[in-house]
């Protein structure tokens, strides 16, 4: 039987890509950022997850204003770096996994979610950068991928709630595939930051503290935020976090915190990073 | 965090946005007015649409359904501008790579810093939100 | 304030399509299918609906295996009639109502339905056959169209209770609409057909209409036909019928008939055609 | 019609489709299957392709990721085959248009009937469900 393991929480900055794909990572600029990642790195070489459901979205690179699906669903084969204006990243194909995804696209439907099945796209940052922060530069990912794009663009994106039962339903899916899988679930994107307007620049290091707080131990109160405190407090773009409470959900009821880590500044963005375990209650 | 009981009506949901300084949601409202921004933008992924672009501006902006001041204010680079026309900033993220531009440079030029003084700012723990959660609660 | 008046169900069988471009709907085989649209016909004219939600899917025209969303709502200006292989049917473009299908699809997503939203698509018999049953071959369509396609291809398709609850949430939305329209919500398709294998060409007369019998009144019963109930006694393709529930969700918790149809058979389906108006209980 | 509780165990739901005689339900594993064969018809919407696959159809069929098996059903016309190689109907109603057959004669080739028998059944209000619901319960 397969099951969810752990869950990982990640911004996905397109700067960390950068500083991976040009050697940057020991500068004094990025050194401190993926010091934080270390002891992941090593405990993702413990672990060997073969799967990873990678929660993110997609930055208008696979999907333009013709279509915008609220949830998506990878059950391809094999999916490659998007060229987002400079060039497709240099990191290997992302393998994926259809038939865990496929099962999972279908018990989701089943359960009443409105899923887009995706079988051919392209993946940008949002997906191949938490990758690089978990694995560094490997000739090919040590992980399948199912990737799951959520829409964080247009508004209205799904609520917190939607998100984190989204997550408990995922949970539900993995449970019942027959082949005995070690599953991760990963949920990219945040923490606070403000990329649009005279008040980009925006960074709350209370908010997304206490907001990771939320995410441990045995409260759901995280999945009643509403999308309007995320934008007061963290800026527009901080509302990728919700795409965090999918992980969490997924983790069942009690969490417990393998490892925290959190940085500001990364360009215009807070560093946030949370290794989570389900615990039983 | 959650004391409060969610919104379910859109008109209320919406005008919530409009409640934040210095900012654009984008709403469907936002997304309808820059749509063909939005695409043209979108269409600088292909290396060969970013040589022809870059080739001749305005040319390759002629293809696209845009008005003068859409046009006016891709070849100014002027975000804001762009943002008031219903551009979304992970489109126009393809016109910042297309000039080289690192994201950092493009954002805070929608600022009221220089980029230095950004970067001094972001590196000091960046904006507070203190005073610019809400135009009306001025909290 | 814009009010769903009524709602219309109605098979779109490709053949219907190609009967009224040609002129053939006086012939032997199809003078009884569109009489039973007759009285249709005029009660649109003078109905005069401002908008039609017109729910039908996408027979592999618009969507390919790419990319498969459960619930698509088109919020584009216009669509062109799809070409599905002998070259689009010569049928004017579709107009739609950006405003009304926008604010559907936002309150929609905010009241939990995960929809795929949609800018820019042509529609096929799926869309337009059902309009020229009603509206006949006017230079122009009279009424604005925001289409809601559903995957009845590719299973699992949406539950019938998903559907019904997408119907109810689909009223809310419609009525928190400030702009006072005249709104008719279509559900298309079925009723029994199946058009693959040994099994071909079944159809089931009683179980059809039990089927529309369960549309009118205060039952809610159809909500609750599984899948598997759809292909045993209509066929593989009576499982059409999930869209009619959207339509009949929208009704609210009663409905009285206002014009019933059903003739055996048009090319190899039964065709059904119910007019329905909520009716307070 | 509703006396049953709904079937949440997505391998269980699955397993229901198998018990239909005559009949393949397009699930998952057909959709994968099938994939190329569907890609295929889809192409057959462009007019330019239809020419291209006229003019030399094993040519064409050669540009896509097909089995011999798929590519000599398709050249065959053997819907049947076609289906129990992943294809769905909707998919393959663009060759049926591209070959300016009627949907019913194309139907009609995967039953035990001619065409005019086919017709002849339709008329008389089509083939029965009884003893077709169920291989295993045979009602
Ligand atoms: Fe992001
Ligand atoms: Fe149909």
């Amino acid at each position: 039987m397969a099951r969810i393991t752990a869950g990982v929480a990640s911004s996905h900055v397109p700067l960390l890509g950068v500083a991976v794909d040009q050697g940057k990572t020991q500068d004094d600029y990025f050194a401190p950022i993926f010091a934080g990642y270390d002891w992941t790195r090593k405990w993702e070489e413990e672990q060997k997850p073969n799967v990873v459901i990678l929660v993110y979205n997609d930055h208008a690179s696979a999907f333009d204003m013709k279509i915008i699906p609220t949830f998506a669903i990878g059950c391809g084969e094999t999916y490659a770096s998007a060229d987002e204006g400079f060039g497709p990243r240099p990191v290997p194909d992302v393998e994926g996994h259809p038939d865990l995804a496929w099962h999972i696209a279908q018990s989701l439907i089943l359960d009443e979610f409105d899923m887009t099945i995706i079988n051919e796209m392209d993946v940008d940052h949002g997906l191949t950068v938490p990758l690089s922060m978990m694995f560094g530069q490997p000739e090919k990912w040590p992980v399948k991928v199912i990737p799951l794009a959520v829409n964080v663009v247009t508004y209205p994106v799904p609520t917190g709630n939607r998100c984190w039962a989204l997550g408990e339903a995922i949970a539900d899916a993995v449970a019942s595939f027959p082949e005995d899988l070690n599953v991760q679930i990963w949920g990219t994107g945040g923490m606070s930051h403000q990329l649009q307007g005279p008040r980009a620049g925006l960074l709350n290091r209370e908010w997304d503290n206490r907001f990771m707080d939320l995410l441990i131990g045995e409260t759901d109160e995280a999945r009643e935020i509403e999308h309007i405190e995320y934008i007061r407090e963290t800026g527009t773009e901080g509302i990728e976090m919700i795409m965090w409470l999918i992980m969490r959900g997924a983790l069942g009821k009690k969490t417990r915190a393998l490892h925290r880590h959190y940085h500001i500044p990364c360009s215009n963005t807070a560093i946030g990073h949370l290794v989570l375990e389900p615990e039983s209650s | 965090m959650s004391d409060k009981k969610r919104v379910r009506d859109i008109h209320a949901y919406l005008e919530q946005f409009e409640d934040v300084p210095g900012t654009r949601v984008y709403t469907a409202a936002r997304a309808r007015k820059g749509y063909h921004i939005n695409q043209f933008a979108m269409s600088l992924m292909k290396a060969e649409n970013r040589e022809r672009f870059k080739a001749d501006e305005r040319a390759y902006l002629d293809e696209w359904q845009l008005s003068d001041e859409a046009k006016d204010a891709v070849l100014a680079r002027d975000y804001n501008a762009l943002l008031d026309l219903g551009a979304n900033i992970y489109f126009v993220s393809k016109l910042i790579s297309t000039d080289g531009l690192s994201f950092a440079e493009a954002v805070a030029s929608m600022t009221e810093h220089n980029f230095e003084d950004y970067k001094a700012m972001m590196a000091a723990g960046g904006r507070s939100p203190e005073g610019l959660r809400s135009i009306k609660g001025k909290y």
